[in-house]
């Protein structure tokens, strides 16, 4: 007996940029595993696909001049802070027109014009980043947010406690967002932390948190809008934990021994596009064409940055020691 | 002979320790139930169980530290580091206890550990995982540091320095993995004190190790065609280094040249060309080159990272260069 | 108006040895800062004193076959341990005949025979450390436990996140004890974290925990009597608390410039040797000549040591290389 | 002229920079309310308020991880990190974000960040404080790495290291806090990319820095006395080396000795060495050589430190080998 999906509270506008927002990453990604398979795309590739809602609901939540931390699986994240699809597909593909021109690849995309600072490969590693982001504003004057997103992997490190620590204790303000897929690599969430219950640990810093159901795009949002709201007011930092689940293996090298397939088969269930879209037809927001057009202007974007990516130039290999340092005037 | 791929190799290497040694364990992050990153583990959660094939949270600090204390206690543990790069989070422990801890306490305390990881760049992953930092490692009094770089030396060293009472790390080249080789049907245990003369030779000396030496014995290939005669040595062992090997071979040639794939600036070669310069200095007939990274983080696009690493056609050039030079 | 002293809830004999404990390590310390004016003691000298009802109420409380792990404030840990006077002293002379052969000096006091492992100048490098003995000792099926050490300082540390959660998913025996002298160097507590409630966060880790008042060497007995018996029973790790207070500087290096007088001389009134004295006498357990018999003893105790130490060898130079590696019979 | 001490010169260039740019601050532990561990910030925090004087938790990770976050956030933090001891724990962001982000973000970042520490031995500090590891940091491309061994030099690099739009690493030898030069009244910013010749000299020249160079220095009045002429040389600047200054020296005397805290094998000294091979062989009437310390975890005892380290005596005989070595 299945209940009568809850109806969205966004405004209709908003909620069909939201779907719009999942599929885009959804038709992204399905087509950079398809270029990895015909070896476009090299190296690792950690796809986000099954997680869309998190990045979707929380960007927009953000104001341009918030900075935004994130990890490996950041595709998602960089094109719904406005990167552009095709510079995000050609920095996968090592061209000079990536946003990286090449030199960062999947797991590092950047972007000064968004305050996107990454693509981070090291777990845990964007957290201190994050802080010292948010004290510079703090310095400065400026009422910003720092978002910063990492895996339920991360709060086992070193980085996740003296960050929280560190953040908590000057007051900045950072909104810590966990995705908690359940998984790191092939670890579960239960094998790696004594506590399972994240909330609980950021209380212990004195943090406040919200735990938010990461597979509903607008209960995503709603939480996103309230806690940036909060991060302003206090000023301190705040712990959001997303609960979501990959639907994909964890890189395209990993043989996915750890869970069943029952398990991911579940999970689908609760695909985030999937339920977003019959709760937005049952409502009478979306007919089935408007979805599929929508799903096709997704999929156009996607090619048309796959197209670009492929014509593309190739960075000289003489301009290999480019950016180690910055240029300045000769001594 | 069978033949064996570098992988299965370390894999049988570790299916024998922990058969013939109850206090050998493996832990490390995804050595269990993902089968290992590199999947040199698969399998062994299975046939040794959770105890002695454990899975760690992402804590490479603690992992590392508590693999030193299990030492302590009696253990022989293998702590695999995913790779060299995240290792950075775990140096404090292995400089700081590892290393001085026998020094420290006036020889009461040793420990036997063994610490693997994968290093190396060229599968396009970019600045932040394609380190090689084992020369680092190599510089510091109280661990050893070896650089399997055949399908022999998988298999044949983690058995001995399981038997070292001291630290001992190991560095696979990532790109490794998957090399084949045969090997003797009861292949075990190999020195782990000596390098290796990999090819004999009588005009120049090559000096690799770990993911150079294919790349060395490709370019010793190419100038024997050219009439070019290399010898190359594999170090295996990068501390302490094997001086007596590597001069006996240059005092023969007169020439060297290094491959290492760290970045120049600092890199194992360098200690490599000041011991060649200390105790062959007069044999020269020319001074030592080196063929390193460029020093620049490691790029992702392929064309970027070929011409970011050490390859054959350079060390041909810095070969044929040996007698072009003054 | 001062309430009557509690009695101490110990027997007499054992009370009185943890008083000469206690003595034990302030009448070394008071000698140790002599013998540095005397440039006899060089390096880093961090003193305990005030801090010595912890070590010499957890000490007695822990079997031979236990381990213990501690920081670079670890005279009196070591001396409690059953390390002799002599060996000690002679180390921080830097002699032949101390504990590492003059390797260590003060900060890196080790002993094989009472399982003492140190002895740490890393902050916080002991946790790890202590996670390791006691999975060796529960893979080797030995009923013991691991006694770790450390400041309330270390709790910023990576490691410590790193350490308890490890040690709570493994449910391995280690009794954390943190020694919560409200000053990490020149650092206070509040400056230090944003929870200043150390138990919360040991509770974050899933990590039972107990506060004790570390200025009453009764109490610190009793607790870690029952904590040691927790650990055992449950296999698991537990988080004990001892507040206390350093009455000498950090280091001989430090100005003090962080905490007023009046603190300090208020924390003075609680002196551990002091107040538990005064109850001693209090309950007609201790004569004024008896006490003064105790503190002779252990003057005594100390100048042997320190005559020994001064009599001492130096480690020739040539053996300088002597213990970087063990030896082995020749390749 | 007046004197100076190294230390009173590193607090007026802090006081200067914090005065002169509202973007600079300083953090680390027991900057403030202590006064500095060596007491190089005392008077700070009353100065400049707690804002801009920010002490941290024992947090190395974080709050040098937080200083890559301030200075990409328009801030221009130096980040002192209070031994080079400690600094093994924060080695992941300084390599994995701070040197690399520039280059991995195709230069649309870059880190105007500076980080102090204090280096080396000498104080019977033992195995954990006394690491003189400033030539692993030289290996990093995308730092520039500083070793300030004069007042003059304490003074001023602060502000041009400040300026630099890119990370750069300042060690401080524990032993120069205290000495005592003359310095300039209105003295202030120095050049940050070249060696000096502190001594000239036409027989040998002896490369030092930091902690090396006063004892270099010493050696060479020794020598003075039987008749041998060494030039001194100061590196200053670790990394990138100023290899033009080096050689021309050289290439002078023909003969050189490395003289540098850190243990032999790996040490900078061997990087010297390679680059003096590499580009001065032919120059050269005698294999160059060093002074390190010796492989081990430095030791307590005074006599066993002393031992350990580099001293003029040994520095002495080495260029005494010189010429006697064939
Ligand atoms: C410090 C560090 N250790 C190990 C790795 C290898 N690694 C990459 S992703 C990953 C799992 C991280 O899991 P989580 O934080 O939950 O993020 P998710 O991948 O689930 O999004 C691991 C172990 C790494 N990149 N960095
Ligand atoms: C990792 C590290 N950082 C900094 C230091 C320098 N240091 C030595 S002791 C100390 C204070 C530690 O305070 P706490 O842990 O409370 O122990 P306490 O000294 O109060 O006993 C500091 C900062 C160090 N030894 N190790
Ligand atoms: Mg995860
Ligand atoms: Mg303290």
């Amino acid at each position: 007996m299945t209940a009568a999906p809850a109806p969205v509270p966004l405004p209709r506008e908003l909620a069909l940029r939201l779907l719009a927002s999942m599929l885009l990453i959804r038709r992204f990604e399905e087509r950079c595993a398809a270029l990895y398979g015909e070896q476009k795309i090299r190296g690792f590739l950690h796809l986000y696909i099954g997680e869309e809602a998190v990045a979707a609901g929380v960007m927009p939540a953000l104001a341009a001049e918030d900075a935004v931390v994130a990890t490996y699986r950041e595709h998602g994240h960089a094109l719904l802070r406005g990167m552009s699809p095709e510079s995000v597909m050609a920095e996968m593909f090592g061209k000079r027109e990536g946003c990286c021109r090449g030199r960062g690849g999947s797991m590092h995309l950047f972007d000064a014009a968004t305050r996107f600072y990454g693509g981070n490969a090291i777990v845990g590693g964007g957290l201190p980043l994050a802080v010292g982001l948010a004290l510079a504003d703090r310095m400065q004057g400026r009422e910003r947010v720092t978002a910063c997103f990492f895996g339920e992997g991360a709060v086992a490190e070193g980085a996740f406690h003296e960050s929280m620590n560190l953040a908590a204790l000057w007051r900045l303000p950072v909104l810590f967002c966990c995705e908690n897929n359940l998984y790191a690599m092939g670890t579960a969430l239960a094998r790696s932390e004594s506590q399972t219950d994240l909330c609980a640990k950021a209380a212990s810093y004195g943090v406040p948190t919200l735990r938010v159901d990461g597979m509903d795009v607008a209960a995503v949002h709603q939480a996103a809008v309230t806690a940036r709201q909060a991060v302003l007011e206090s000023g301190a930092p705040l712990f959001a934990e997303f609960q979501t689940y990959r639907f994909r293996a964890h890189s395209m090298f990993d043989p996915e021994l750890y869970r069943d397939k029952a398990e991911v088969e579940q999970w689908k269930q609760r695909g985030p596009i999937h339920n977003f879209t019959a709760r937005l037809k049952a409502q009478g927001w979306l007919s089935e064409e408007e979805f599929l057009e929508l799903d096709r202007q997704a999929g156009e974007r996607v090619e048309a940055a796959s197209a670009a990516a492929e014509a593309g130039e190739w960075e000289p290999a003489a301009d290999l020691l480019k950016d180690v340092y910055t240029p300045r005037e000769p001594a | 002979m069978t033949a064996s791929s570098y992988r299965e190799a370390l894999r049988q290497a570790h299916r024998e320790a922990l058969a013939r040694d109850p206090r050998v364990f493996l832990m490390g992050e995804d050595v269990g139930k993902y089968g290992g990153t590199y999947a040199v583990s698969k399998g062994l959660l299975e046939e040794f169980g959770p105890q002695r094939i454990r899975d760690t949270p992402l804590s490479e600090l603690a992992f590392v530290g508590a693999g030193i204390g299990a030492a302590l206690g009696g253990m022989r543990p293998i702590v695999e580091v995913m790779t060299v790069n995240f290792s950075l989070l775990a140096l404090d422990p292995i400089v700081n206890t590892a290393a001085a801890l026998r020094h420290m306490s006036g020889g009461q305390f040793h420990v036997p550990l063994v610490i693997r990881m994968a290093t190396g760049a060229g599968r396009q992953l970019a600045a932040q995982h394609s380190h090689s930092l084992e020369g680092w490692y190599a510089h510091i009094p109280g661990i050893k540091v070896l650089a399997p770089a055949t399908v022999e030396d998988a298999r044949g060293m983690l058995w001995p320095a399981l038997q070292d009472p001291d630290p001992v790390l190991m560095f696979e080249h990532a790109l490794l993995y998957n090399l084949e080789q045969e090997l003797p049907a009861g292949a075990g245990e190999v020195d782990i004190r000596r390098a290796r003369i990999r090819r004999p030779g009588r005009d120049v000396t090559l000096v690799g190790y770990g993911g150079t030496l294919e790349k060395s014995l490709e370019a010793a290939r190419i100038l024997a065609q050219q009439g070019i005669e290399a010898e190359v040595i594999d170090l295996r062992v990068l501390r302490p280094l094997d001086d007596a090997t590597l001069l006996e071979s240059v005092r023969r040639t007169r020439r060297a040249v290094v491959v290492d794939e760290g970045w120049r600036s600092g890199s194992l070669a360098a200690e490599i060309m000041a011991r060649i310069m200390e105790q062959a200095f007069y044999d020269l007939d020319a001074p030592v080159a080196r063929v390193c990274s460029e020093e620049v983080p490691i790029p992702y696009a392929k064309h970027l990272e070929e011409a970011a690493l050490p390859q054959p056609a350079k060390i041909v050039a810095a070969v044929q260069n040996l007698w072009g030079n003054r």
